[in-house]
């Protein structure tokens, strides 16, 4: 083959931004979400250098004293200082959610793409477990799980994210039947592209989009699911704070010390929210059917 | 166009193919659609054959039949003379070289996620034709041929318009050197100046790299522009397969003379009262009994009702399927009658041609 | 429309044998011993090994996993271990209740989220998009149990208004069963409501975007009736579906709530059924909610089948 | 198989179709039209001072290829352009006297459906698939009529046969899916005339069907019109579809009208460089003719629209002129009108060739 | 369970009617188990027993055996049999006489059901006889001076024979206390109306009692102070302030005859073989690493007296010379010093309950001064007993309900076959002692026993004692006439709502 041009029509390009990033950026309630979620994450990264008590220490001479100038956000039951615990505990949430969801779709993603892939009865078997998993609820799947591989955060992490793995086979299936019925998915197949790589560079990277949202959405539940967790003791352990361990605690002490609660209960739902609004708005953003 | 075969050098061959759909198992939809039913026909080496139809027809299935993208539910496919249902994964892969498709929407068909040099580079690089520095120079030589700027390279497809990444197709599918090329209608989606430029780009790599086209189309225009033989086919069945121009001036089958009246005539001067085809395509989950037609065609008789017309030869080496056919033929319906064009039109498109070539020619010289 | 239903249940039968499968693991899983938790403080050796001899534990995994799905099969669950009460029996008693609390928390979120999910549909892009969006979000994004402790504290300790916990039931006295429900309706059922708030939203403003809806406007159509009846009635498909899904996730949301407001329902019966290690049942409750989802699916199909006039016939 | 005749408009030698257009008041007139899109670069209009009239009974063609702004133009005149993203910044549009961009969305929303109606592309999702038929045509007239339901329903089997769909008492119980695209277009139409509209304005009503229907499509159209004596705006990127239906033709290309007149002097005298690429760009249906002459490159992004001719970049005649000052809609002869500095062309531009 | 539900709607409808009767709300910490005296083993279960079902014998608050079922007993000179001789005209609830055949036949399933928890505390029993229709003697092939303890609990409360022998008595248990059974929903309330032919029922003045398992504490407390409950057990320590505080509400707290701990695991498997398990001084260094008052004072609010032996001090075998020792970290490094180690790892495993996990949190705070590098490991209680068992454990916190008799508080925790001495702690001379002490009937003589024992075992330590566990009621106001006792039981004897 020689180099000589045949037709020429060559056009000016503008190099274009990407769209989903224009649109993300435009979208006010994503925007929202993501600086709530930046900040917490910030503060789970930076934070406990700042905190200036030992967050597990007790103290029995300030046992559940309210905010003030020396404990902004009071202490606890074991007079420890609420905001340093805040800034650990976010940590453990955020990884709990986090890492839940990411456990989730490492393990749900290539069997939902296996499944919707390949069809047959692979799709069938892989179909009726997800099936399956999904009619068991979602807490006592988790529960039974976090109970057998005993009490800790990383198992309750664990049994998160396989409980929410079947969401995101489900998923993931779906999404493969539609991108597999697109031209350039029959493209590949007609150059003799393998299989493997077929599902790697042509399928994967379409059907990540919508995985990317859910699993914003899920790491929303899976904070809550961690705090559900603790609130039943299968969750961080003490004296190690997470936000969902310290509201267990201060829901004893709703009347006595009502900060206890209303900070830990205050963090949830902030980020819950940010993680929602942020993938609220990837949705939009992503969604080729939003102009 | 490029030269005439003059032989029957047949490169691909579908015999009696057959594909259905659905009516599985008790887990799928319990009608049967038969896309295509019993679908004969031989490519001939280098001509540019058409599959025309109206929508459902079957015309994209098949096309995809002869590729072997869907597996057929009967018949065969022959390249070369060799069935290509029977071979292996890694005699698939080498037949995919040489046999490509182009599809019919630009915005579909091109993966979003990749960059455009890498789409093109994939089949070289599945094939083993070319690496690294060899590989890149490929990916630019290609992109030059079908009128694109190499360093548009690390673009991806959303930052190209239609046509542009129609030719990113194109140049995909001849990034393996194919002899023969599928378009599965390759223009239909693209504005009718972007179509334009696509025919003509089709019609310049044919001859240069001695192509075989099958395009599968919709519009009798493009088709009447671009191939040597035209198959007309209706629910999953061909009625009249001929040569171009034979067919257009003197089409055999009712179906094929109403779907030539259809055609509007781009010249208000010459509005003509029409013969109109009556009524709607039947579904292909339910065809009707006997001559498929029958349910619209103005000649059809009992008989049509009954029987199912075979597809037979005409003298000229046509081949058509209605039982009249030989009645119906100069029945003054059918061929159009395309008025030249109004002088001062003509004169102004000879303008616009000179000097659309000189406009060409700066870009043409250069590397 | 048979051909369809018989179709769905047929794929049942896989999904429900993996079920008891999962639910026959699952109490496998559970660490402890259930004759230990039975035999009370003094753990005599002599009755730990009664017990276990009595329910099969000692039996090889299949011979027990067979034994059980077979007694189910024809309708026996076994008897709790803790409280000799058949399971079946239970379950049956405590079905209303559950049902109830979701009813009315299905009800209650769908007064929110579908309202909420038209008005940020048709407002998208205002304020009152990004108000009904965070309100809705709010729901969701409480967690259930602290929502549920701060009711009691405000409406029942502090204004007195609504018991705290418990359950009566309606056949006692329907007054008394209604406020004792609205709480625990209301805590689950606002979590719900974000749910079906966005879903809503979204199939509006995907119906929105359809070309009958630019028709509709195209005749002279008042912006409500294109709302209400042409955008509203085809967005409901989506919904109605989902709302029968989340019919599921609603059973599951009681367990916490359950727990919570002590309402004697599956949720709880399954928890501590689950801390006491009842296998029967934990076994026994797990399956029958799998069923029940199993079925809201079914339901979910054939629903979608019904209010779709696209595919009523082709089904 | 009927025989049926498109109406076959055949100018009065020596009286142009202007002249007798320009003899009645036009029902509609546009003038300057312009429409913006948020966040368009600026002085980059989607739609830039279009202005063309359409009398009653006559057709108007809007011809032009994707994105050119011919869809949004008549979105704009049915007020069905969601504000925001698109804004109307200049022009009017006076219908039947009034000024259709200045009226209250309340009193358009009166016109809309009444007394001016429209076609969709697309059949087959234009109709709300969960009402059947008859309720979908009803509906617009109960909106816009003092009538019952049932009178309704009467006038909208009256349309059904009108529009000739078989068995219509049938078929106005029927939801759209139980319909195929051709039956549904012919709804569509029942839906847009069932209150006698004087315009109608069809947004390329055949692209989406096959020829054979096509063909059915235009001719009941036409049939229709003439019967009714409405008014009618087509828009459509084929030119064959143009040449068939239309009197008079306005070509748009980027947002802009570049070429307008009766149809014959467009097909016959086409003056812009655009107008003729275009034409010689269609196959020819007869033998083949060599090569296609193509119209080189696409239309420009917003972002590098040229300041002057928004054709510059594609056309082979264009100079620097062309891409610093924007031509005006000059007359070349009475009522033939054509965007271009160097228009007639063998007369700027047939020496150096 | 057609039964069932016609029951429900049949009290449903009796209750409508009897709004007005007087009806006590109780709230418990947890669902009661099977209401069969013989096989049930929660204490919630011994709650609901106190009004259901009458024993032979009763205690009083101070822990002195009172008359019920039997109106005198009389132990035979060797020891070896006692004599019960029955109160005349008590009715079972379904109208059935109790007489001494009754008596036997209860006893006699009570050691022999396969299924029943009370055999142990029946093993001295050899056989029941009827002497005379009012009159029970028990040969016992051993000297027991736990009998009668174990008799007026569980083991000895009279079942109707007839219902016994219906087969479903734990669903529809008849008894002859001075409430009977109406339905049991479970998780959620059992319901007693009161018994018109009790032989003492004058004494007893609410029609209704309703017992409602409430598990959370939070909620709990709330549904007392809405006024859906009149009466709650096991108030959590935390809310004991704000329930003094609130003049609607009578605290009503008795220090319990159980305890709280630390079970050391020193010989039971891989586990016990490290400095702790295998160095009394260690244990010792521990124990004078804990401060018993901060966990009163920060996690009991002044409810959990610091502990130092089994005993709480109202027993007669307490002996003051064993209080729980005062915090001395100087000591505690000394003596691990001592030992020579200067850092000892361990693991704390406990439930999973709030105030579990202060009670280790604060442990670990103060076991890290002296020395002590503690993880801490909440265990849902389920797993927790199994991991006991087997001896995968470290250190667990546990805790004990206590019995009357002092045997049921000590034997089965340190003797080496006793059936809750999960760390396998053996010692012959301390199994000596105390089975000594079982046969013991002289008072006196049995508490020279125990603090020899205990001698031994202060500085073996392989329990450390935290704290009595204290039986924190409270209840409305509007009720009268409660009396808490320490075995945690509810006796609604002469309670009432004020008029």
């Amino acid at each position: 083959m020689t180099a000589t041009a045949v037709v020429a029509d060559e056009a000016a390009l503008p190099k274009k931004r990407s769209r989903a990033l224009t649109k993300f950026l435009n979208n006010r309630s994503a925007v929202i979400g993501g600086a709530i979620v930046l900040f917490f994450v910030l503060a789970a990264v930076i934070g406990p250098y700042l905190a200036s008590y030992d967050p597990i220490k007790p103290s029995f001479t300030s046992i559940r004293k309210p905010p003030s100038e020396l404990f902004w956000f009071g202490t606890d039951e074991l007079g420890r200082d609420l905001f340093s615990r805040m800034l650990w505990g976010a940590r453990a949430s955020i990884m709990a959610g986090v890492i839940s969801v990411v456990i989730a779709i490492v393990l749900g993603v290539p069997f939902g793409l296996i499944a919707g892939y390949f069809g047959g009865w692979v799709d069938a078997t892989i179909s009726r477990a997800t099936d399956a998993m999904l009619a068991i609820p979602f807490l006592i799947f988790a529960i039974a799980l976090a109970a057998f591989l005993g009490p800790s955060l990383s198992n309750a992490m664990i049994a998160i994210g396989l409980s929410a793995m079947p969401i995101f086979v489900r998923l993931t299936r779906g999404q493969v039947l539609t991108v597999k019925a697109e031209d350039y998915v029959e493209g590949a197949r007609a150059i003799g592209l393998p299989d493997f790589w077929i599902l790697v560079r042509y399928i994967l990277p379409n059907v990540l989009p919508p995985i990317l949202v859910q699993g914003t959405l899920t790491v929303a539940t899976a904070i809550i699911a961690e705090a559900s967790l603790s609130f039943l003791g299968l969750g961080q352990q003490p004296p190690n704070p997470s936000w969902g361990s310290m509201l267990n605690t201060a829901k004893n002490f709703m009347e006595q010390a009502p900060w206890m609660s209303i900070f830990p209960g205050t963090a949830i739902f902030l980020i819950v929210l940010g993680f929602n609004l942020l993938g609220d708005g990837l949705r939009d953003a992503l969604d080729p059917r939003e102009q | 166009m490029s030269v005439m075969p003059s032989n029957n050098d047949i490169i691909l061959e579908g015999v009696d193919l057959k594909k259905h759909f659905g009516g599985g198992g008790i887990f799928s939809s319990p009608t049967v659609v038969r896309a295509v039913d019993g679908v004969s026909l031989g490519v001939r080496r280098g001509e540019t054959f058409a599959i025309v139809g109206e929508s459902g027809c079957g015309k994209s299935t098949l096309g995809r039949l002869l590729l072997r993208l869907i597996e057929p539910t009967g018949g065969d496919v022959r390249y070369e003379g060799q069935s290509i249902l029977k071979l292996s994964k890694s005699e698939l892969r080498r037949l995919r070289r040489e046999l490509q498709i182009i599809f019919q929407d630009p915005f579909a068909s091109l993966n979003p996620r990749m960059n455009v040099g890498d789409i093109i580079a994939e089949p070289i690089w599945l094939h083993g034709l070319a690496s690294g520095e060899g590989k890149r120079e490929r990916v630019a030589d290609l992109m030059r041929i079908v009128g694109l700027l190499p360093n548009h390279a690390d673009r991806y497809p959303h930052e190209f318009s239609g046509g542009q990444r129609q030719r990113i197709g194109i140049a995909r599918a001849l990034a393996g050197d194919p002899k023969l090329i599928i378009g599965d209608e390759p223009v239909s989606a693209l504005d009718v100046s972007i179509q334009a430029q696509i025919i003509n780009l089709l019609e310049d790599l044919k001859d240069r790299f001695g192509l075989t086209l099958v395009i599968v189309a919709h519009d009798l225009a493009v088709i009447r522009h671009m191939s040597d033989r035209v198959a007309v086919m209706y629910l999953g069945e061909i009625v009249e397969l001929s040569e171009t121009d034979a067919l257009f001036d003197d089409p055999l089958h009712p179906y094929t003379q109403a779907l030539l009246a259809a055609i509007p005539v781009p010249s208000p001067s010459n509005r003509q009262p029409k013969a109109l085809l009556q009524g709607d395509v039947p579904s292909p989950a339910a065809p009707p009994s006997g001559c498929r037609f029958h349910t619209r065609c103005p000649h059809a008789r009992a008989v049509c009702k009954e029987q199912h017309p075979a597809l037979e030869q005409a003298p000229d080496g046509r081949q058509v399927a209605c039982h009249f056919w030989r009645e119906i033929q100069g029945a003054g319906a059918g061929s159009i009658s395309a008025p030249p064009p109004s002088p001062a039109l003509a004169k102004r498109l000879a303008l616009y041609r000179t000097w659309r070539e000189r406009q060409d020619k700066p870009v043409a010289t250069s590397p | 429309m048979l051909r369809y239903i018989a179709r769905r249940i047929l794929v049942a039968i896989p999904t429900l044998i993996i079920v008891s499968l999962l639910v026959f693991a699952l109490q496998k899983l559970l660490p402890g011993d259930p004759v230990l938790t039975m035999a009370g403080e003094e753990r005599d050796p002599q009755v730990l090994a009664y017990l276990r001899e009595k329910y099969r534990l000692d039996d090889p995994i299949p011979v027990q996993y067979f034994a059980w799905i077979g007694s189910a099969l024809t309708g026996n669950l076994g008897i709790s271990l803790r409280t000799d009460i058949p399971v079946m029996e239970l379950i049956l008693s405590k079905l209303p209740v559950t049902l109830e609390l979701a009813i009315m928390a299905m009800i209650v979120a769908l007064a929110i989220g579908i309202p909420a999910g038209i008005i940020s549909a048709v407002k998208k892009g205002t304020a009152v998009d990004y108000t009904a969006n965070v309100v809705a979000l709010s729901g969701l994004s409480i967690p259930n149990f602290w929502l549920g402790i701060l009711l009691i504290m405000l409406v029942s300790v502090r204004w007195q208004l609504l018991p705290a916990s418990g359950y009566v039931p309606p056949t006692e006295d329907l007054w008394l069963n209604i406020k004792t429900m609205i709480m625990p309706a209301f805590v689950l059922g606002t979590a719900l409501a974000a749910s079906l708030m966005r879903h809503t939203r979204s199939a509006m403003l995907g119906v929105m975007r359809s070309d009958y809806i630019r028709t509709a406007r195209a005749k002279g159509l008042l912006s409500r009736t294109v709302i209400l009846k042409h955008a509203l009635r085809n967005a409901l498909v989506p919904i109605v579906t989902l709302s029968t899904l989340l019919f599921g996730e609603l059973l599951a949301g009681a367990v916490l709530t359950e727990q919570i407001f002590t309402i004697p329902g599956f949720g709880k019966l399954v928890v501590d059924a689950v801390f006491n290690r009842d296998y029967a049942v934990v076994q026994g409750v797990v399956l029958c909610t799998a069923v029940g989802f199993i079925l809201m699916n079914l339901l979910a199909d054939i629903l979608y089948v019904l209010v779709n006039p696209r595919l009523r016939h082709a089904a | 198989m009927g025989h049926e005749a498109v109406r076959q408009q055949r100018m009065e030698p020596g009286s142009p179709g202007t002249a007798a257009v320009a003899a009645d008041r036009p029902l509609l007139s546009v003038r300057g039209l312009s429409v913006r899109f948020d966040g368009a670069p600026k002085g980059v209009n989607v739609v830039d001072d279009v202005s063309f009239s359409v009398s009653k009974g006559k057709t108007l063609c809007i011809v032009g290829e994707s994105g050119c702004g011919k869809s949004v133009t008549s979105l704009a005149l049915m007020g069905l352009l969601p504000t925001p993203p698109a804004r109307i910044v200049a022009g009017s549009a006076l219908f039947d006297g009034r000024d259709l961009l200045a009226m209250p969305e309340n009193e358009r929303a009166d016109l809309r459906g009444d007394r001016m109606a429209m076609i969709f592309q697309e059949p087959m999702t234009s109709l709300n698939p969960a009402f059947t038929i008859g309720d979908q045509i009803a509906e617009g007239i109960v909106r816009h009529r003092k009538v019952s339901k049932a009178e309704a329903m009467e006038r909208a089997l009256d349309m059904l046969r009108k529009v000739r769909i078989p068995a219509p008492e049938k078929r106005l119980r029927a939801y759209p899916h139980e319909m195929s695209g051709g039956m549904r277009q012919r709804v569509m139409i029942a839906m847009a005339l069932a209150n006698d509209p004087q315009l109608l304005i069809a947004d390329e009503p055949t692209t989406a069907l096959d020829v054979t229907i096509q063909a059915q499509i235009l001719t009941l159209i036409r049939r229709l019109q003439e019967e009714t004596g409405t008014a009618m705006i087509l828009i459509t990127h084929d030119l064959g579809v143009v040449a068939e239906v239309a009197d008079e033709v306005a070509v748009m290309y980027a947002g802009r009208v570049v070429e307008s007149g009766p149809v014959e002097a467009i097909f016959e005298d086409p003056q812009h460089p655009y107008t003729i690429g275009l034409m010689g760009s269609v196959p020819s249906l007869g033998r083949r003719q060599g090569r296609l002459a193509t119209i080189r490159g696409t239309v420009p992004p917003p972002e590098l629209m040229p300041r002057g001719c928004r054709f510059t970049p594609r056309c082979p005649f264009a100079d620097s002129r062309c891409v610093n000052e924007p031509p005006p809609l000059g007359e070349i002869v009475p009522g033939h009108r054509a965007r271009c500095w160097y228009a007639p062309l063998e007369k700027y531009r047939g020496a150096v060739a | 369970m057609k039964r069932l539900t016609l029951m429900t709607v049949a009290a449903g409808l009796l209750m409508s009617t009897a709004v007005s009767a007087q009806t006590l709300r109780i709230g418990l910490n947890e669902d009661p188990d099977v209401l069969d005296p013989h096989r049930a083993r929660t204490f919630v279960g011994r709650i609901v027993f106190s009004s259901l079902c009458n024993k032979l014998v009763d205690i009083t608050p101070e822990l002195k055996f009172t008359p019920e079922l039997a109106t005198e007993w009389q132990w035979s000179d060797d020891g070896k049999s006692l004599t019960f001789k029955l109160r005349p005209g008590v009715k079972f609830h379904d109208g059935e006489p109790l007489n001494a055949a009754a008596v036997k036949a209860n006893i006699d399933r009570a050691r022999t059901l396969p299924d029943s928890l009370r055999k142990s505390e029946l093993s001295s029993v050899a056989d029941v006889e009827v002497v005379d229709d009012m009159t029970v003697k028990i040969n016992l092939s051993r000297a027991d001076a736990t009998l009668l303890s174990q008799l007026s609990d569980r083991a000895g409360m009279i079942m109707s024979p007839k219902a016994l022998a219906a087969g479903d008595f734990s669903q529809n248990p008849v008894c002859s206390g001075p409430y009977k059974f109406v339905e049991r929903v479970q998780n959620d309330r059992i319901v007693l109306e009161k018994f018109a032919d009790y032989w003492n029922a004058k004494d007893y003045n609410f029609d209704r009692v309703v017992f409602q398992p409430i598990p959370d504490t939070t909620v709990r407390l709330a549904n007392l102070r809405s006024g859906n409950l009149d009466l709650l057990e096991r108030l959590a320590p935390s809310d004991v302030p704000a329930v003094k505080a609130d003049s609607n509400l009578v605290f009503a707290p008795v220090s319990g005859i159980g305890y709280q701990g630390l079970t050391i695991n020193t010989q039971n498997g891989e586990r016990a073989k490290s400095p702790l398990g295998q160095d009394k001084r260690v244990r010792q260094a521990l124990e004078y690493a804990i401060d018993r008052d901060v966990i009163n004072e920060v996690v009991g609010n002044g409810i959990y007296p610091p502990a130092g032996q089994p005993f709480p001090e109202a027993s007669p075998y307490n002996n003051p010379k064993f209080a729980a020792n005062k915090r001395d970290v100087e000591k505690a490094k000394q003596l691990l010093k001592e030992a020579g180690v200067d850092k000892v790892k361990f693991e704390l495993t406990f439930g999973t309950s709030t105030t579990a996990q202060q009670i280790a949190e604060i442990i670990q705070a103060m076991g890290a001064e002296a020395g002590f590098e503690i993880s801490l490991r909440p265990t849902e209680f389920a797993a927790m007993q199994k991991e006991a068992q087997a001896g995968n454990f470290d250190v667990n916190v546990i805790g004990w309900s206590g019995r009357v008799d002092p045997d049921g508080n000590i034997h089965p925790f340190v003797t080496c076959k006793g059936a809750l001495n999960d760390g396998r702690y053996c010692n012959a001379e301390v199994d000596k002692l105390l089975n000594e002490a079982r046969v013991t009937s002289d008072e006196a003589k049995r508490k020279q026993l125990y603090d020899q024992a205990q001698e031994i075992l202060q500085q073996d330590l392989p329990i450390i004692y935290t704290y009595y566990q204290p039986w924190p009621f409270v209840h409305s106001k509007k009720v009268q006439g409660f009396k808490p006792y320490p075995d945690g039981m509810i006796r609604l004897k002469g309670v009432k709502f004020a008029s």
